[in-house]
Formats: structure tokens, C-alpha cells, sequence
């Protein structure tokens, strides 16, 4: 049993750590093959702007419209 | 005076257990954290608060309606549970306790529709539990959203930067070595199953450790949530001093090629290249990278703007809300202070180093091998913890080289991380049910 | 000939009973109400709409399945339904009714199947109840909704207003006594359970009548609802003439300082101390105040913007939809149309009145004592209704000094009533339990 | 290498059959009719994508613990199986399949414990199915946030086109006929359920034809959904050359009057008559037309726009995405690839045909009677597949006539369509269940 | 069997058409009769406007208005 | 049973009553000892604002903001 658990690690280690490499490997392939193709066969019309910023998650608001919208409203306000 | 006396026996101060008391007092320290140090708090806040409310004494929130009753303890209730359990009448409390926690899952069901004829039943985040995280739906809706918030643009201009995600899960299951090796010394008592839901911990990705643990270990589950959010809040803090030291200053100032541009069709095409793969080589990891992908093409395809952004805004935050009380409910004393805690919180920040460590290494191999160099503090973002890693591999370049703007650099590994770790967590719980854990 | 026929005797007008009728009437005239008049129409125009499909005949929206085979009343069904409870075959209808009624839950659960065996199923109106309400979930959770748009800071900034919450919570209990009185009397059968469910009517307070009626007086939950929160609607007429009879104009004219600056630390601070006392003294007000705490701390911690912006709309949105039309379900006419509802209906009333004298004695009293004199006109916002009782308070008081606004030192009784009357319901769920009500 | 063995075991590619496969290349084109010809991608996104995750083989996310359970066919389980069943020991697993599908829900309750017991569970699809559609609540939501997102303006102003909406039923009707016809000629093996379910796609109105299958046909759900949307979004194709056909080049240049103002108080009132019309006529259509009434009365009325806002945002998005996957759900090889598919696919678009052919005749009909004369082709705009089907009336009128907008004229028929088959789903339904179907 | 199908289908399309006009024409009547009580007896102060534009139930954005404000936006944006 | 009720219900006031009465007065002193406590040794730099409107929960928007877009969009679409 004690001898048990460490090869059941050892398992889950071995198989598991190869399962994500062999995975991730695959995918590589298949991704290189894809944009290969998509690039060759189906070019953009317009070439597509890359993002500037990094993806926020946690912030679902760009915030530099929300800035702008505030100073809008600031504007605004301040005008009356 | 009965009724003073009843609600006197009933308040708090005069049912309250020491560790309940200090169940409370983590609450709060969980919250301070979250509110003053910002750590994690969409998920540390609803925990921490959760966690405050599972410890209420004589509330029972946490408790089902059979808990509620074997804690009522009446002899009656224990006669008819015995009964039903097969016990002889007259059985002690702690024998019915262990049988039920032994009994299938139609005795379970019996015995809890026992509890409501003898007018128990199930405490508020007890149900929030059931219904959000038991049935696996809270943290695979939140998959989704995350999804749906991912940008794999930085991936797919740079794909190999998915071995650096996948070098960095070794974090996960040198975790398991030392889980199983702390119960071959017997210093803690890990299952395999819980050895594979601590090691989870090392994938640095929130919703795929709740996934993981409510499937091999729910009793460890708070433990396990709760070390998974404070490493990752803990990211800029524990990375830098590793990335550091394996890394020379020349190889911290290798500068990047700017990325290729993505379009449009690539990114739509992605989230469907990675649900064939999935289907093809590894199903049990469908559900969780399958709503990760629909999540992905529901925001790149551009026809279903609507479905996306609630998937990122009201769906997700529902379900936050719901998940964080009911890893709370997990915070229960009888539950949580226990010795294995310590081990999780040990293994936990052992594995987000080792994590880190070996996506470095996987970097300075891959340059081994490679004419365009990468930064090798990239690769400490493979670990996901999406999008803390990522910054902390931008920040520790510019102290290198202050016009080295590594940040979208990094982000490619970091996305790759949590595929990286739903992958493993598919092959974990596939292999774990298997061996029987 | 005999679809032509089937279909009409399946037709509304074949199978309406006068009973339905008149509820349809009051559907529409709550809906006439909500819509014209403004009467809290985020819930009565749920609540009359619901009400009207709940009295649509033949539709059996509002039925469970078993209700909907015992009205279907095959005699098939009535032998098993008979031999699962025990009683003998052939036994009537009126007595099957009886033993289901009286069952455990394990054996209604098991009729429950029964009546799927036979092709029966649950009204669409009877699963919102269960969903919703009968979980006791949409309550709490547009508790929590009502508290991250809870503003505690006029409240902070004077705490002494809770006692005006408290004195106002008086028409509760007072009510109680009405109706165990009418039960004594013999005007009406209202058990402890009963009256203490319609005396929550007294609170104010829609969400926590809802609870402690789904939890202590079901079948009294429509008539206790719509009394709610039609007298909510109606506090702008019933509180200011007792408001006048019990000040004179002198008091009414009384000014009050501005209050002093709150800062953000104590509004997050606040949340936090309630809980900690309801876990120090009253677990049984737990799951009421803990959501409504944890809905606040969510507003004004300031790092969970998102999940608070979710409880304030989209989230608390839902829950009232379903929450309306599953109190709706209880307006069906063979619960409804009953005496107790007349009681329910006068006692309601009288319960506003008294919260609201006793809310303005109490500022009285508190001016005998204190140096700061209170205007007793704030008194009376105690009641809760948030915010309708503290714009009637200004109102009245703009009465009498056109430079005298009250409106913010109102808020702070108001929402010290809202306290109060979730206190009020869990000492009362935690009694009327241990009396076996 | 027992690992690695079990591991090549579970992969997709050893798993997969070629039914699998096929059901994976149609979700794949359901997704680039959706994404690329933007073919109702709001529902056939999720449903694409949830269709390929049904047919992840080993993954088993569209199945039941029992279906998982008798997958796994081990012989502890068959036995324990065949026992509740009441079959031999040893029977044989088409035996006790066989028993199970034909099993009253109580039995089936009892095995899906058993099989919970043996550490089977339900799939992910599974059980959104069992939540969102085998509960009806999810077709019902729709509809709800159908109706809020509804103008009944131009409909009141010409009440008669009502009669439209009605004669465009007939394609649903005539389908019955075709799908009975296949029965008796023995090219399908349809049950009088089944093709009432069929006719329903006629109705051209997506939550109507998903709530009347799940009642009266669940296994042939899939395809009928499919071919519901799919029509939807080929109405530009099929209404057009009929449109043409049965209409003079005079006939479509008629200019119709400009409608009157609504007012108001009449859009308010709309909804309250149909409930009472559904209350005295057709209790069976009451959820339909209650949901979608009282969606409309939430939009109309003005004083619960909050809520009207959440019933067409978030909560009809969350709907769709749990519908969609469910629907998706029921596209698992076993079940969806069967000849009475190709049925429902040719017997769909002629349903689509005949109503929009009936639509034009009938406002060519009325012209005979009236002396305001309609342009026929708005006609065909009362199938509903709003608002698609209106915008084809107006395109195909401009041809004819480029001064000639028919857009506001052809909404009125549209949603005509809309409660013409929620009329014709409700009485389906009645007349069906008592033919015992 | 074979016979009860076809007839089962026939009394479907009688007894369904057959409800589903006589209940749509019961609604134009009632309908008709709301309208004039309503027209004659509660008539609007300020005679509401129909909307010019068809209800898009798929878009819930004003598209003018998100026009107007990438509109200001933009602005906004160049004077910076 | 009749006494009982009434007995019940005497309960009820007294013993509810009084746990309202002292918990919100434990409520007040905690309240004002926490206060006292932050503006003693957590004062906030810069002294907050209190809000100058009442809280209105059923309306989740601020009417003021509404009303300063709803102009701009007006300006906007004048001068178009
Ligand atoms: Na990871
Ligand atoms: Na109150
Ligand atoms: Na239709």
C-alpha cells in the first residue's frame, strides 16, 4: 500500500506530464498547420489590426473609452 | 424564561467552538487581504465572507439536513438513520456518522429525505454547494467566460510558446510526488486522489482546481481553493526571486521580434482545431476545455456579440458570486483545521516555484535549439495565472532592459498554461478514477 | 365529435368556478394598481400577472403533480395513491387528500413519482415556487441585491437611529398579538406559525415577509405578499395622518445639524460588525442578514465593482421576475379566497399603523434624554419601505418648515428598520420552531 | 503500460465510430452555416458546437448515469439492473435496455441511484438538458424575452392581419398529414406525437417547436430544432419564387394606407386580452402565450423596464447559451442519425413552403372582401420567423414596386405567426396527450 | 392502426385549424372592440409617435445612438 | 390550547422585542466604537464626500449622468 501510492505517483507523473507534451506538441502542429492555411487559402482582405493592450479579464470596460466618456461628461457638466 | 434560556443556548457566544473562532478570524483575514491587498478578491471576498457565514455556530449553513440532524444528535432520529443504515437500534452517534459517510448514494438519498420527515434540512450555502459546484456546472460556466475573455492572438502568432505551458504543469505533478511521498512517511494521510487535487494547485488556474478537487477530493476543497487564489494573488511575490536566479542578465535583456499579426479567421479557427484534438486524444478533458473553447469561438466569430458578452459579464459574475460562498462553505472548522491544510498551503506554494522554475528552463532548452531567442522570463508565465504572470514577466524584463516590452510576449505561454493545465486536469481525473481513488 | 367536444370541456369557460373568476378580477386589479398607480410594480406587476395564470382552469399551472392527479381524481390513481398511504383501497378522495397532506416527505416524495408514473407533471408556476421560493433562494438572494444598493452612510453618521428601527419593529410583534387574539376569539385559526408570519407583514419589508412566510405559513404567502407590498405602496397615505395626530407643530419643525462625513473604511467596516454580532448573538437571523451584509460589502469594499454591479441589476432582476410570478402561484383561488385572507389584509394594516406610531414615540422619548434633538417625523421612516416611509418623513416635514429637509436623516431609521426587522424574523423562525409551530 | 494502454484505450481515435464522426463533420457545418452565411447563429453556434461535444466518444457528456452505466455494461451493474427491473439475473443488455426505456419514472428514478452507486454520473449536456429543456423552462424564457422584445404596434393597427398569421398555420397542419402519410405508406415509423412535433417546425418559430417536442417528441428534438433554424435562415430562399408565383406583378405593386397611431394604452392592453382569451379558450396554450404575454405587458406597461431590460439581455443570453448546448445535446450519433431524420428534413421545408403559400392566398382572399386592399405578399410573412420572413415581404415588394415599403405592414402578420403556433402548439398538445400519444 | 393514424392526423388538422382561427378571430374582435373603448373612452393627451424603424429583437443597442457615440468618441479622441 | 396561544403570542412579544431591542443597541455601541476606532487610527487622507443624494434602489441608473448623455446625443444629432 505505502509502496503503492508512490508508484501510483509515479504513474500519474510519468503518463501525465507525457500526456500534456504529447498534447501540446500536437496542437503546435496542428496550429502551425492551420495558420498555414488559413494564410495561404483564405488571406484577409484587410489586414487585421493586432491588440495593442494585453487582454484584462478581470475589467470588462476598456478604460480608456471610460475615460474619454468621463470627460465628456465633465465637459458637459461644466459647461451648464 | 425558557425561551431566554433557549435563545441564550442558541446565540453564538454560548455554542461557539475555538475553531469556529478561528475559522472567523481567517474569514476576515481573507477579506482584509482581498480588500487591502487585492488579492484575488472576485473570488477572495465571496470565499472569505462564505467562509465567515460556514462558521456561525448553531446556523448549520454549511451543514446538509443529515448533518444537521446527526449534529441534533436526538435518539429517535439516530434510531431511525440506525434502521435505515442497517445498524442495530441503540448504535452510537459515531458509528452511524461512519456508516453514512460509508452508505451508496441511494442510502444517502434515504437518509436525507429521513432528515426532512424529522423537519431538518439543508443549510443556504449547503445548497449553493449542491447546486453550483457538486454538479460541476459554477466552475466549467466560469471556464467559459474565461474563455470568452481570452485573447489566443499572442499564441497563435507565436505557437511554440505552448511548450512553455506545458513545461510549466510539471509544477502540478512534482506536487503529486511530494503529496504521495508526505503519506509514504506518513507525516499526512493524501489518497492519490488527494495527492492529484493538491497538485492541481500547481496549474495556477482557479476554476480547473475547484473543477478537480469537487471531482477527487471535495473535502479538501476549501484548502485547495483558498492556497490556489493566494498563490496567484501571491505571483508577484513568489516568481521574481526564481525567475532571477536562473536566469543571467544577459538572457533577461534578449530582446523580441514584434508579433505577426493574427486574423481573424485564425482565431476562429483555433478554439475548433483545439475541441477536435480534444475529442480525438483526450476526452476527459472535454468538458472543461469544451466550454473553454465555446466560450473562445463565442467571442472571436463575431456572430453571437450578444451570448458573448453576457458570458463575460452577468453569467460569469452570477456564477462567481454563487462559487465563491460556496468554497466559503468549505471553510467549516471541523473541516479546514485539520493537518492537511498545512501540507496544501506547503505543496501549494512549493508547487507554483517549481511551476515557475521549469518554465524557464523550458525556455533556455528551447533557445538551445532555436535561431529566434526567447526571453527566458516568458516562460515563469506558463504557469498561467493569467494575466498576474504574464505582468511579472514584463516587469522583471524592463528591470533588465527598460525598452524590452515583454508583455505580449508572455502572454502567448500564459494563455498556453491553462490549456496546459486542463489538459492535465483531464488525464489526472481520468487516471485517478481509474486506479480506483 | 369527441375532439370537438374535449376541447371545450377542456375550455376555460366550461371549467371556470366563480372562485377563479374573482381572482383573475384581483389579478387584474393588482395589475391596474402596479401599472396606473404605481404600486410597487416591480413586484405586483409579476406578482398580479402570475396570479391570473395561476387561476387559468385547466391549465393547473400552479400544481404540483400530485395536486394535479388528485384533481384529476382516476380511480386508478386514487388506489395507488391510497396504498402508498397506507389507507385502504377505495378510500375517498377527501381522505386521500387528507393522509397526503399529512405525510412525511419521504412519502409525499414517493407519491410525487407516482403521479410522473401516470403522466402528471409539475405546473410550470408550482417549479418557480420550488425553484425560487420554496428553497428559500430568491428571497435571499434579492436580500443580498437590496443590500449592494443599501447606502449605510446617514446611518453611520447618527448609529442612535437604530433605535427608531427598532421601536418601529413594534407593529410586528403587536400584530402577533392581533392575530392570536382573532384565534382566541375564534374568528379565525391562525396557529403561532401563522401569526407570526402575518406579523412580519409589519417589517415592511418584502423579501423578508416572503422568507419567513415560505419558511413558517406557506399556504398564507400570497395573501401575506400582496398585503406587503400594497400597504408599501400605500405608506404615503397611511403614515402621515398618525405622523400628524402624535407631533405637535413645533416638533415637526424641528431642524436637525447636517450629518458629519462618513469615510469609506467605516462603510466597509460596517457589514462586517453586523455579521460578527448575528454570529455572536442571533445565528438564527444568519441567512438574512448574511446576504443582505454581504450584498453591502460588495458595494463598498470598491475591488468587486463587477459582482456588485451583478447582485444591483441582472441578478436581482431574475430572481424578482421568478420571485413575483412564483408568489403569484399563490393566489390560486381554493388558497386564496379564504377568510384568513380578510384577516391577513386588516391585520396588515394595522401592523403599518402601529410600526409607525411607535417609531415616532420612540424619537420623542429619545428627545427627553438627548441634547440633539431628533425631528419625530424620521421616527416613522423606522417602519422601512425603503426609501418610500423616508420620503413620506421629508414630505411631512417639508409641511412644516419649507427649509427643513429630512430626507437624508431618515435613511438613516430606514435602513436601521430593514436590520431590525431581519432581526425580528430570525428570533421568530428560531422560536416558533422550537415551539413545534 | 497498463496506463499508457488504458490511456490509448479512452483516446477519441481508438473510441471513435463512424457515426461519431459524421455527427462531428455536421456540427462543424451547423457552425459554418452559422459563422460564415450567418444562418441563426445566435442558436446554431451552441447548438453546432454542443452537438460536436455530444459525439466525443468515451466522453459521454450527452448521456444519463444509466445510459453511462449501460454503456459501461458491466456485469455487476446489468445484474443490479435487471433486479430492479424485475428481469431475470443474467438477462441479456438489450434486455434490460429495453426495460429501462419502457420503465416508469419511479423504476427509472431507482436505477439512476443504482447507477450513481456504482460511480456512474450524468454528463455535462445532460444535465443542462434535464435543467433547460426537459423542464421547459428554458423554450418558456424565450419566449418571455421574445414577447419584451415584441412591438405589437403595427398589428393593432390593423387587427386583420391576424387572419394571415392564422391561414400560414396550415403548413403545420398539412405536415401532420405528410408525416401521418409516411406512417401509413410505411416509409417512416412516426407516431401521431411524433408528427404533431414535426408539423410544429411549420410554425417557423424556434422556442415554440423546442418546447412542443420536448413534451411530445424529445428523441427527434435534435432534428427538429436543427431543421427549424436552418429553415428560419433560409427564408430568403424558400418564400421568395412561392411569393412570386402566386401573385400577379399587379397584386404585389399595391400600396397599402400608412397605419394608424397605437397608442399606448392599447400596446398595454394587447397582452391582458390574449391572457384572457388563453384563460377562456385554450388553457393548454397558457405557458406559451402566458410567458410571451407577460414579456410583452414587462415592455409595454413602462414601469418595470429594468426588468423588461434583464428579460432581453441577460437572462435571455444565458437562456440561449444552455439552450443551444442542450439542444446540441440531442445531436449524439445513436440518436440523431436515423432515416426518420432525412423525414423531418424534407417534411420541415415544406412546411415552410405550404404556410407561406397559404399566408398569400389567404391576403388574397381578403382582398375579395375588403375594400382596403392588402399587398399579398405580406402574407407569407405570417409563418412568424420574425423578422426575417417581413423583411422578405418588403424586399420582394420593392422589386415590384420601389416606392412600396411593406416592412411596418408585414410585422403585423409576423407576429401574428407568433401566437398563431403557440395557439396551435397548445391545442397539439392537448389533443395529442389525450389521444394517449 | 394504420386506419387510426390517418384519422388521428385528420382530426388534427380539423380540430387545430379549426381552434386556431376561431380563437384568432374571437382575438380581432376583441382586439378591434379594446381599441375603439380605449380610443373613445381613454384617449391619449399627446398622440404618441409609432416608431419608424421595425423591432430588431437580435440587436439590443439602438444602432443610431452606438453610431452617435463612437461618433463623439472619436472626436474626442482626435483633439487629444 | 386557547390559553397557549395566547401565552405563545406573549412569547413572542416579549422575547422577540427584547432581542430586537439589544441587538441593535449592541449594534449601536459596536457601531459607535468602530467608528470611533477607524477616524482615530485609520482617518481616511482626504476626506470623503457623503453622497448627496438619497439611495433609490429601484433606480439603477444616476438620472443626472442619463441626462447629460441624453443632451450630448441631442447636440450631436443637431448638428448633424
Ligand atoms: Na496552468
Ligand atoms: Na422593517
Ligand atoms: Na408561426
Amino acid at each position: 500500500m505505502q509502496e503503492s501510492i508512490i508508484q501510483q505517483g509515479v504513474d500519474l507523473l510519468i503518463f501525465g506530464m507525457g500526456t500534456v507534451f504529447v498534447f501540446l506538441t500536437v496542437l503546435v502542429i496542428a496550429t502551425l498547420g492551420m495558420s498555414s492555411f488559413i494564410r495561404r487559402f483564405f488571406p484577409d482582405a484587410v489586414a487585421p489590426v493586432t491588440e495593442p493592450a494585453p487582454t484584462t479579464p478581470s475589467n470588462s470596460v476598456d478604460p480608456r473609452h471610460l475615460a474619454i466618456i468621463k470627460a465628456a461628461i465633465e465637459k458637459h457638466r461644466n459647461k451648464q | 424564561m425558557d425561551n431566554l434560556l433557549g435563545l441564550w443556548q442558541e446565540s453564538g457566544l454560548y455554542l461557539m467552538t475555538p475553531g469556529q473562532m478561528v475559522m472567523i478570524a481567517v474569514g476576515l483575514l481573507l477579506l482584509f487581504l482581498a480588500i487591502n491587498k487585492n488579492f484575488e478578491p472576485l473570488l477572495l471576498v465571496p470565499i472569505g465572507f462564505g467562509g465567515i457565514l460556514a462558521n456561525i455556530p448553531g446556523a448549520e449553513l454549511a451543514s446538509s439536513a443529515v448533518d444537521a440532524a446527526l449534529h441534533g444528535a436526538h435518539p429517535d432520529v439516530l434510531a431511525a438513520f440506525a434502521h435505515t443504515l442497517g445498524l442495530e437500534i441503540g448504535s452510537s452517534l459515531e458509528a452511524v456518522k461512519d456508516a453514512y459517510n460509508h452508505a451508496s448514494v441511494s442510502v444517502q438519498s434515504q437518509l436525507s429525505l429521513q432528515a426532512a420527515d424529522f423537519g431538518y434540512s439543508n443549510g443556504m450555502l449547503y445548497n449553493f454547494y449542491s447546486v453550483a459546484i457538486a454538479s460541476g456546472i459554477a466552475p466549467l460556466v466560469i471556464f467559459m467566460g474565461v474563455g470568452a475573455m481570452t485573447d489566443f492572438g499572442p499564441l497563435l502568432a507565436n505557437p511554440k510558446t505552448l511548450f512553455l505551458g506545458a513545461a510549466a504543469q510539471f509544477g502540478i505533478f512534482a506536487t503529486i510526488m511530494g503529496a504521495v511521498g508526505m503519506s509514504y512517511l506518513g507525516w499526512m494521510d493524501f489518497s492519490i486522489a488527494d495527492a492529484a487535487a493538491i497538485g492541481i494547485i500547481g496549474g495556477a488556474d482557479g476554476p480547473t482546481a475547484i473543477y478537480v478537487s469537487s471531482l477527487l477530493a471535495p473535502e479538501l476543497l476549501g484548502a485547495i481553493a483558498v492556497a490556489a487564489y493566494s498563490y496567484m494573488a501571491l505571483v508577484p511575490l513568489i516568481q521574481p526571486p526564481i525567475m532571477r536566479a536562473l536566469t543571467t542578465e544577459e538572457e533577461r535583456k534578449i530582446s523580441m521580434t514584434q508579433l505577426r499579426v493574427v486574423s481573424k479567421r485564425e482565431k476562429i479557427a483555433f478554439p475548433i482545431v483545439v475541441l477536435i484534438l480534444v475529442a480525438m486524444l483526450l476526452p476527459s478533458a472535454a468538458p472543461l476545455l469544451g466550454m473553454f473553447c465555446f466560450g473562445n469561438l463565442m467571442k472571436e466569430c463575431g456572430v453571437v456579440d450578444r451570448l458573448s458578452d453576457t458570458a463575460q459579464n452577468a453569467l460569469i459574475n452570477i456564477t462567481t458570486i454563487f462559487l465563491g460562498l460556496s468554497v466559503g462553505s468549505k471553510l467549516a472548522a471541523d473541516k479546514f483545521l485539520d493537518p492537511k491544510t498545512l501540507g496544501i498551503l506547503a505543496l501549494g506554494i512549493v508547487a507554483f516555484g517549481i511551476g515557475t522554475a521549469m518554465g524557464v528552463l523550458m525556455a533556455k532548452l528551447m533557445n538551445k535549439f532555436s535561431e529566434h531567442k526567447l526571453n527566458p522570463l516568458i516562460g515563469s508565465a506558463g504557469v498561467s495565472a493569467v494575466p498576474m504572470a504574464a505582468r511579472v514577466s514584463n516587469r522583471v524584463g524592463l528591470e533588465a532592459n527598460p525598452q524590452n516590452f515583454l508583455l505580449m510576449h508572455a502572454m502567448g505561454p500564459n494563455v498556453a498554461g491553462v490549456i496546459g493545465s486542463a489538459v492535465a486536469a483531464g488525464v489526472m481525473i481520468s487516471m485517478v478514477q481509474s486506479m480506483g481513488g
